[in-house]
């Protein structure tokens, strides 16, 4: 039983026993026993890999490298502490009668399916595994957003569903272009062309390049819907605002990251046949658009959890952005910028949950007076958009940092678009927040009972990792820069 | 080294010279002006009397005067000793000189104005605070036009130690120069301004509405009273003599015989009784102006000295 | 070119070409009913395809992918779809198409314009079948544009279903049939899909009391009027009354 | 690196940790006993000044130059420290600063702890402590990385002590705007370290420094840079935060921030300009010099408009960054075009006058602080008649507003006399159209410099002499003694560099031998007594002969006159026969600055309104009068609010897109896949 089986086990057979027991009052403790046994299961596995490199399963079904070996443990952490936020959130929801007992049910099964089918994904050799795991991924968190049967939720899960359905299947046609050129160079006998590995080995080079092209736009159209990017993103605002916050928290912090993880998986196959940059080009593209789009998105958001959905937005079109121009620096500053803006997206969220409980309403003219009602979640909300927005001591800053001194030595002017749409997001961000955070609270405004711990533990890595990046995950960075930019760092 | 000696003891005879000469100057004008207007003239010592006559009386303070008021005479006055020690009268190698350039001598001016107007406010009548205000506009824009003028000579000297720009001038000889006429014009009309002459303002009268100098002191009486008259007529001496070193400096002394310094003696007074003379032609021509024309004046003002700083870049030095 | 084409190849191109047709006509066809139905016979078609493509290729796999297909698009999704409907009473509903014309015309376009793409494909696979990519892609991008299109959650179900064909049609066409797991993945994630349709489709009747989408949009953002931030509004300081 | 070249790097670490100290130790001073922050934080406060002025003044005076490196950071771009005579100078005047706001602030910081105040005081002491460490940081950067790291902190910790009290509207006003143009300096200042780090091939300065950049790129890095720093400088477009943020800080905070923080500005375009980039360009100095007169002179004419006593000493800052800047545009055009020994003098000028305006602008803040303290009134025209009640506070306001007014003893002159000495250089320049230009400056400097003894005459005047215009005014007390400590410090600094500047500017020449490889050889040709910056026979000063002179007259005075004249009565002041005038009838701040906006009515944008309610009757006599004055920046309308509008209006318009029907999405989804699909094939 190797530690890989044992971290996408837990999940799976969490999900079922949930689905039983879910609605205990006890039931929110095993949610956060088995996301801590998954989580416990990562590490493990993520210094053994560590320790001997990279580590093929052995029928070669599972395939975890220094890419993705860093992005398990962060799934099984942040699914963790969402967990330990979820169980006095859906307990106070569940006492104010907008959850039922069965639904609470649901709730727990569904949560650790999707971290199963995440987990699956990110560790799965197989592009076609890596297909189903996203489209599973999709379909449990549908039932999550539609949790509240309100009719804006079910309208937002509708959405969600069909507009990831159309770009799941579009992803689908991307992996059978993919399967057909593979099998017109390594032949149709082998059973083994689908794997990761294969293909992106030596004899991967001689993949026909235009049927490498066509079949990346499908996957780049397909999975850029699941990251989020402009105009593919309309789903993503609906899906945050309506569903219950701790799933937003993982929504946010770790599905974006999946399908991003998926998409670079597969520019690495494109980079390696095609010799012109066209993969990086077309996600350069993406991602500025994105980037600027949804910081101008920012300033008209009357919806605190829509707001920070927006800035999920920014941000990946930030990385995608980078992980386009793929030279060293900008790879590295990505893939930090991917661990600090889940950590700290996810703990945003952990405040706007309990501050839209505290304030009753998520519209953001109606909260106000955080801080001087509740300065735990007053302080952490400040000081968590304080982070997402890039300023130092903070690790976004670093990766920001990086980023903008890559596409200085890349492509100077492009360094334009870029500030002005750091700015303008900036503005946005704090002009909503600071009414909320300061000044007096509306009367009769009483504190609620939250757990804080999740949030001062994100913010403090992130923190960490803004003063000085530790030097086994700095190793990882650098190898998965190696792999995915063909160049070293130093 | 007693020749420093001698030479830092000529400067502060000749310091106290100044001192003692000023009120002269101001009698002097005031007699000239009550013979133009054919009216019976006080003797030329009037001031002297004056100012005897108020070191002697008793002094009367308003009840909310504060530590600054009594303190603001000295100050004054003594700004003004030190800017008449700095201005070469009699003789040209003046170490004192080497104390203050033309810059601070521009400097001792706004000290001693700043601490009149404080002394305005201080007693919180209306008077003092548009005594103040009006002072300080009008000083606000006359300082530019001075440095202007300054700028002129300083830049032809490539010094601003007044003694060493006087004798450059002198070693110079009758040199016409465009920029000096242009400067001189500025200075002059500076000088009516800060010494609160006719057209800017009234010395004569205690009228409220025309008097700008006048109503800073209002309150002032006694000593207090006499430094504060004796150190304004100091000022309008230091203006005088200013004028004439730079523009018209032929006799002044260039070393300490007994010779030289009588000639530049009856040099200096001479050329200072001419100037007091077109000075209150000056004044019996114009009438005072009314407050918000004096913006226009004083811009006329700054225009001839950039003019004169304008014509020695571009004509004078050439290139 | 078609004579030289052994005879199963031949039907396998008039296959496709049937299956082409059936997406055209669910593009047109205005009824829920008849598009179920419709829906129900591509899927025969399409497995009818699979099975002489397992025969001439000799992927013995593929029969099994046949079989499931059969299953599942031809038997259980529309009995689920007629059901539902017929629990809903929406069986005799239909929806009038803004410019019907206008749209098969642009199926029209969608069909040459995924030849133009498929061209590089074509040229390079060495398969009997190469001709019939082209189709494949016609049927995916038409199963997409009838999503766009319709108004009412079953034709959208449809359309996404019809989207699931043609990427499965391609899969068959192009590389015979994905491997045997993935084969497993996509039919399951189908089925679910299916299934959570259903489920919508209650939940979206009880809480719109209609299935048409087009009533879908609280969720809007077009019209709010942008909050006017403290700073711009907030006189700046220094005022003096 | 022998033994004694260690120590100033180990006086700045322990600078650096005594205020992270302070900062821990506050988070302790919760309600219950607020002496943790008064005594506990302000003490290490105090330790942190000390120590930064012990390790800049040994820099200094050493003339030595201590690099190190921390592992912190990505592993392969650790942090560089560098301490040299410029970072020192700057240590000095934080140092001192420093030391001055945690002398005045325990007093002070009391009123916070009261039973009823609105805020916990734990966060005043923390962010003090980050705002105090990062810029201790930033002076000994030498990499981009810290620099920026310890910029941005340096923001945000301002931000949240902008925002401490912010019960009130335009606090939480102030703020945003603040961080806003700062987050946006600091994004410009990173494009500037881009080019820089582009062509150095490494973000750490020496890579810079040793990097051959092509002039283009030198002036796009230098403008980026210029503008950059400017932000938080507050050069005059873009000052609009620095006039509501200063204000809104507790007063200690406000004069940090005034003094020391708009400085690191300044110490950024010099450390880029002279130290990164090198070879400095004479077409950059006209531009700084434009800039700055612009601003010094702007600064100035809005101030005067101000009856707020803190917003109107913000606005003075601003005018003085107009000077520094002009001594800085002087000495790049001097070094431009070849005069080394002139763009030395420029340079000497540009940063005496950074100290000399740190400390009386931080007396001043200090000052109002005190008055805010006891009158809890910030509005001038509440104010008069302080002398009387607060004596001691009223003589080091004076001390502030004479040399800020740059007035003979004191500080400010000389700096500003330095600066006249560069502008009169000018006919040395070879290009006519320069030596036209810079005479002009220096007039438009000269009537910068009367305006502001124009303003700072109606402060002291309003705000100290005369009779209380309000009750609460008429009750003020003395300022407890710690408060004056802290004033009483600055004070006589300001007195002391004004006396003696000849060893001041010899403390700085290392900071110019480092930068422009020059020193002002005869500043001490004549001894410390005179100071002679160019030659004996150019131009001289004697600060001290001057202070004798002064004190000789008061003692002649005071033995001749006073002993034998007969003791003075008091008596009414005129009042023309009405009868007593009351404290109604003085002239108001607005009255006293009424005549200057008549003359520069173009500068601001003027709306006065005067209703007047006459009485029933034929003689046309007036029951009450309203008076409405409401005076605002041309900037923030022309440049700020613009920009405003143009975001929110691509906001709505982007906002379009988010029709919230299902079909749209769909057509987005399938037009750009069709788009791709085009653009691939």
């Amino acid at each position: 039983m190797t530690l890989l089986e044992i971290t996408l086990l837990t999940p799976l057979l969490g999900g079922l026993l949930l689905a039983f027991v879910g609605h205990r009052p006890f039931g929110g403790w095993i949610n956060v026993a088995i996301c801590a046994v998954t989580f416990g299961a990562s590490l493990a596995m993520a210094l053994d890999v560590f320790a001997h490199g990279p580590h093929l399963s052995r029928g070669h079904m599972f395939y975890i490298d220094a890419f993705n070996v860093y992005l398990v443990a962060l799934t099984a952490f942040v699914g963790m502490t969402s967990a330990i936020f979820s169980r006095p959130y859906m307990r106070h929801e569940v006492e104010r009668g907008r959850v039922t007992a069965l639904r609470l049910r649901l709730y727990h099964s569904m949560y650790q399916c999707f971290i199963f089918t995440m987990l699956l994904a990110l560790s799965a050799n197989n592009l076609g595994i890596l297909w189903v795991a996203m489209e599973a991924a999709t379909l449990s968190t549908v039932l999550l957003v539609s949790l509240y049967r309100t009719p804006e939720a079910i309208e937002a899960a509708w959405k969600y569903f069909i507009l990831c359905g159309v770009g799941i299947a579009q992803a689908l046609f991307g992996t059978v272009l993919v399967y057909f050129a593979a099998e017109q160079k390594l032949g149709a006998e082998r059973d083994d062309i689908m794997l990761w590995t294969v293909l992106h080995g030596a004899q991967a080079g001689a993949l026909d390049p235009a049927v490498i092209t066509l079949a990346f736009v499908f996957l780049l159209v397909g999975y850029g819907t699941k990251v989020g990017l402009v105009p593919l993103h309309s789903w993503l605002p609906d899906a945050h605002s309506e569903g219950p916050t701790p799933m937003s928290a993982v929504l946010s912090g770790l599905l974006l990251n999946v399908a991003l993880y998926a998409l670079v998986r597969v520019k690495m196959l494109v980079d390696a046949s095609l010799q012109t940059n066209l993969a990086g080009h077309l996600m350069m593209g993406f991602g500025l658009l994105s980037f600027t789009v949804a910081g101008l998105f920012l300033h008209r958001q009357h919806d605190i959890k829509r707001m920070y959905s927006y800035s999920s937005i920014e941000h990946m079109g930030l990385m995608t952005f980078a992980f386009g121009m793929g030279g060293p620096l900008a790879t590295y500053g990505a893939l930090l910028h991917m661990t600090v803006h889940s950590l700290t997206k996810s703990a945003i969220f952990v405040t706007v949950g309990h501050a839209s409980q505290l304030a009753g309403t998520q519209r953001i003219d109606k909260i106000r007076g955080l801080i001087r009602t509740q300065p735990a979640i007053g302080w952490g909300l400040l000081i968590g958009t304080v982070a997402i927005a890039g300023f130092p001591p903070f690790g976004v800053f670093i990766s920001e940092f990086l980023l903008l001194m890559a596409t200085m030595k890349a492509w100077p002017w492009l360094a334009i678009p870029l500030l002005v749409g750091l700015g303008v997001a900036f503005a946005g961000l704090f002009r909503h927040l600071q009414p909320m955070v300061f000044g007096e609270p509306p009367p009769g405004q009483k504190p609620v009972e939250a757990n804080m711990l999740p949030v001062a533990v994100h913010l403090f890595l992130v923190l960490w990792l803004g003063l000085s990046i530790p030097a086994f995950l700095s190793g990882w960075f650098e190898q998965a820069t190696l792999l995915i930019s063909g160049v070293s760092l130093r | 080294m007693d020749s420093q000696l001698i030479a830092w003891a000529h400067a502060a005879l000749q310091a106290l010279l100044f001192v003692a000469a000023a009120p002269l100057l101001t009698g002097w004008v005031n007699r000239v002006k009550c013979h133009l207007q054919n009216r019976a003239a006080a003797p030329v010592w009037q001031p002297y009397r004056d100012l005897a006559k108020l070191l002697r009386k008793r002094m009367v303070l308003a009840e909310n005067a504060s530590w600054l008021f009594r303190d603001v005479p000295y100050i004054v006055f003594g700004a003004m000793l030190l800017a008449a020690a700095v201005v070469p009268l009699v003789a040209v190698r003046l170490p004192t000189a080497a104390i203050a350039d033309v810059i601070v001598l521009v400097g001792f001016f706004a000290l001693a104005r700043f601490f009149t107007a404080l002394a305005g406010l201080d007693i919180g009548t209306a008077f003092g605070g548009m005594g103040a205000s009006r002072e300080m506009m009008v000083s606000a824009l006359a300082e530019p036009a001075m440095l202007m003028a300054v700028f002129t000579l300083s830049m032809t000297a490539a010094t601003t130690n007044l003694s060493i720009a006087t004798e450059y001038i002198l070693q110079a000889g009758l040199v016409l120069r465009p920029s000096f006429l242009f400067a001189l014009l500025g200075l002059a009309m500076v000088a009516v301004a800060e010494c609160s002459r006719i057209p800017v303002d009234n010395p004569a009268t205690h009228l409220e509405l025309t008097m700008l100098h006048e109503a800073m002191i209002l309150e002032y009486s006694g000593r207090y009273l006499a430094l504060i008259e004796w150190a304004s007529q100091i000022k309008l001496m230091i203006y005088a003599v200013l004028i004439v070193d730079f523009f018209f400096p032929w006799g002044i002394a260039r070393d300490f015989s007994a010779a030289a310094l009588a000639i530049s003696a009856v040099a200096v007074t001479a050329k200072l009784m001419l100037l007091g003379v077109v000075l209150v032609a000056w004044e019996t021509v114009l009438a005072k102006k009314r407050l918000f024309r004096v913006p226009q004046f004083l811009g006329y003002a700054f225009l001839l000295s950039l003019l004169g700083v304008l014509s020695h870049v571009v004509l004078e030095t050439g290139g | 070119m078609l004579a030289e084409l052994s005879l199963f190849s031949q039907a396998i191109i008039l296959f496709a070409a049937l299956v082409l047709l059936t997406s055209f006509i669910m593009l047109g066809q205005t009824r829920t009913m008849p598009l179920i139905f419709t829906f129900a016979w591509q899927g025969l078609l399409l497995a009818v395809v699979t099975v002489l493509v397992a025969h001439v290729s000799k992927h013995p796999h593929l029969y099994v992918s046949a079989a499931l297909t059969v299953g599942l698009k031809v038997v259980l999704i529309p009995w689920l779809l007629h059901r539902l409907s017929v629990q809903l009473n929406m069986q005799y509903d239909s929806e009038e198409l803004a410019h019907p014309s206008l749209l098969l015309l642009g199926g029209a376009a969608l069909v040459i314009f995924s030849y133009y793409v498929s061209l590089p494909i074509v040229h390079l696979s060495g398969l009997a079948t190469r001709n019939t990519i082209a189709v494949s892609i016609a049927v995916e991008l038409i199963g997409m544009l009838l999503m766009i299109v319709r108004r009412t959650a079953v034709a959208q179900v449809i359309g996404f279903m019809s989207m699931e064909n043609g990427l499965f049609f391609s899969a068959v066409v192009s590389t015979y049939g994905m491997p045997l797991i993935v084969e497993l993945g996509v039919a399951f994630d189908v089925l679910v899909a299916a299934i959570l349709f259903g489920v919508f489709f209650i939940h979206l009747r009880d809480s719109l009391d209609s299935l048409d989408v087009n009533r879908l949009n609280r969720l809007s953002e077009a019209d709010d009027a942008v909050p006017l931030p403290e700073t711009i509004s907030a006189p700046p300081t220094g005022t003096h009354s | 690196m022998s033994g004694t070249n260690e120590i100033p790097l180990l006086l700045a670490y322990t600078a650096a940790a005594c205020s992270l100290l302070s900062g821990v130790v506050s988070v302790f001073a919760v309600r219950r006993h607020p002496g943790f922050l008064h005594f506990g934080s302000f003490l290490f406060l105090f330790a942190a000044g000390a120590a930064s002025i012990a390790a800049g003044a040994w820099t200094l005076l050493a003339d030595i130059t201590v690099t190190d490196q921390f592992a912190l950071g990505p592993p392969w771009l650790s942090w560089h420290l560098r301490l040299d005579p410029l970072s020192g100078y700057f240590l000095v005047l934080l140092g001192t600063l420093v030391v001055a706001a945690s002398l005045y602030g325990p007093s002070y910081t009391r009123e916070f702890a009261r039973r009823g105040a609105a805020q916990p005081l734990p966060p005043l002491g923390v962010f003090t402590a980050f705002f105090v460490v990062s810029m201790q940081g930033l002076l000994l950067a030498d990499d981009a990385l810290m620099f920026m790291i310890s910029w941005e902190m340096m923001s945000l910790s301002g931000y949240f002590l902008v925002a401490y009290q912010h019960q009130h509207p335009a606090n939480r006003h102030a703020a945003f705007l603040y961080l806003l143009l700062a987050h946006v300096g600091a994004l410009i200042i990173l494009i500037s370290f881009g080019v820089l780090a582009a062509f150095g091939g490494g973000l750490s300065f020496d890579q810079m420094r040793s990097a051959s950049v092509t002039p283009l790129w030198a002036t796009l890095a230098f403008a980026f840079a210029f503008i950059g720093f400017g932000i938080k400088a507050g050069i005059v477009p873009l000052h609009v935060w620095l006039p509501d943020a200063h204000p809104v800080a507790p007063s200690h905070i406000s004069a940090l921030m005034s003094g020391v923080m708009i400085k690191m500005g300044i110490y950024g375009i010099v450390r880029v300009s002279y130290d990164l980039i090198g070879n400095v360009r004479w077409e950059w100095g006209v531009v700084v010099l434009i800039v700055g007169t612009a601003s010094a002179l702007l600064g100035v004419l809005y101030a005067i408009m101000q009856h707020d006593l803190k917003r109107l000493l913000a606005y003075h800052s601003i005018e003085n960054i107009g000077i520094i800047l002009m001594g800085l545009g002087l000495s790049m055009i001097f070094l431009g075009s070849g005069h080394a020994m002139l763009g030395t003098l420029g340079l000497v000028a540009a940063l005496y006058h950074t100290f000399n305006h740190a400390l009386f602008k931080g007396l001043l803040f200090l000052g109002a602080g005190a008055v805010l303290y006891r009158t809890h009134e910030r509005d001038l025209d509440h104010m008069g008649g302080l002398i009387h009640r607060m004596p001691v506070t009223a003589l080091m306001f004076l001390i502030g507003c004479v040399a800020i007014s740059a007035l003979p003893p004191f500080n400010g002159f000389v700096s500003e006399w330095l600066t006249f000495q560069t502008a009169l250089q000018a006919p040395v320049l070879h290009n006519g159209v320069l030596r036209a230009l810079i005479p002009i400056a220096a007039a438009l400097l000269a009537l910068t410099g009367a305006l502001a003894a124009a303003c700072f005459v109606k402060v002291f005047g309003i705000a100290f002499l005369g009779k209380p215009r309000t009750r609460r005014v008429a009750h003020a007390r003395e300022v407890p003694a710690s408060m004056l400590a802290g004033m009483g410090l600055l004070a006589a600094l300001c007195l002391l560099l004004g006396v003696f500047p000849t060893s001041v500017i010899e403390a700085m020449a290392p900071i110019t031998r480092l930068l422009v490889h020059d020193a002002l050889p005869s500043t001490l040709a004549q001894g410390w007594w005179w100071l002679t910056p160019i030659a004996p026979q150019v131009a001289s000063y004697s600060a001290p002969f001057l202070v004798i002179a002064i004190i000789g007259v008061f003692f002649i005075g005071y033995v001749f006159l006073k002993r034998r004249a007969a003791p003075w009565r008091t008596g009414y002041a005129w009042d023309c026969g009405f009868g007593r005038l009351s404290h109604r009838m003085q002239y108001t701040s607005t009255a006293f600055s009424q005549p200057i906006r008549r003359v520069f009515g173009a500068v601001w944008k003027v709306e006065e309104q005067v209703e007047t309610s006459a009485l029933p009757g034929p003689l046309p006599r007036a029951k009450s009068i309203h008076h409405q004055l409401h005076v605002q920046d041309w900037s923030w309308l022309l440049c700020y609010v613009p920009i405003g509008q143009l975001v929110l209006a691509a906001a709505k318009r982007v906002g379009v897109i988010q029709t919230g029907n299902i079909h749209t999405y769909l057509k987005y989804s399938f037009v750009t896949l069709l788009i791709f699909l085009w653009i691939v094939s």
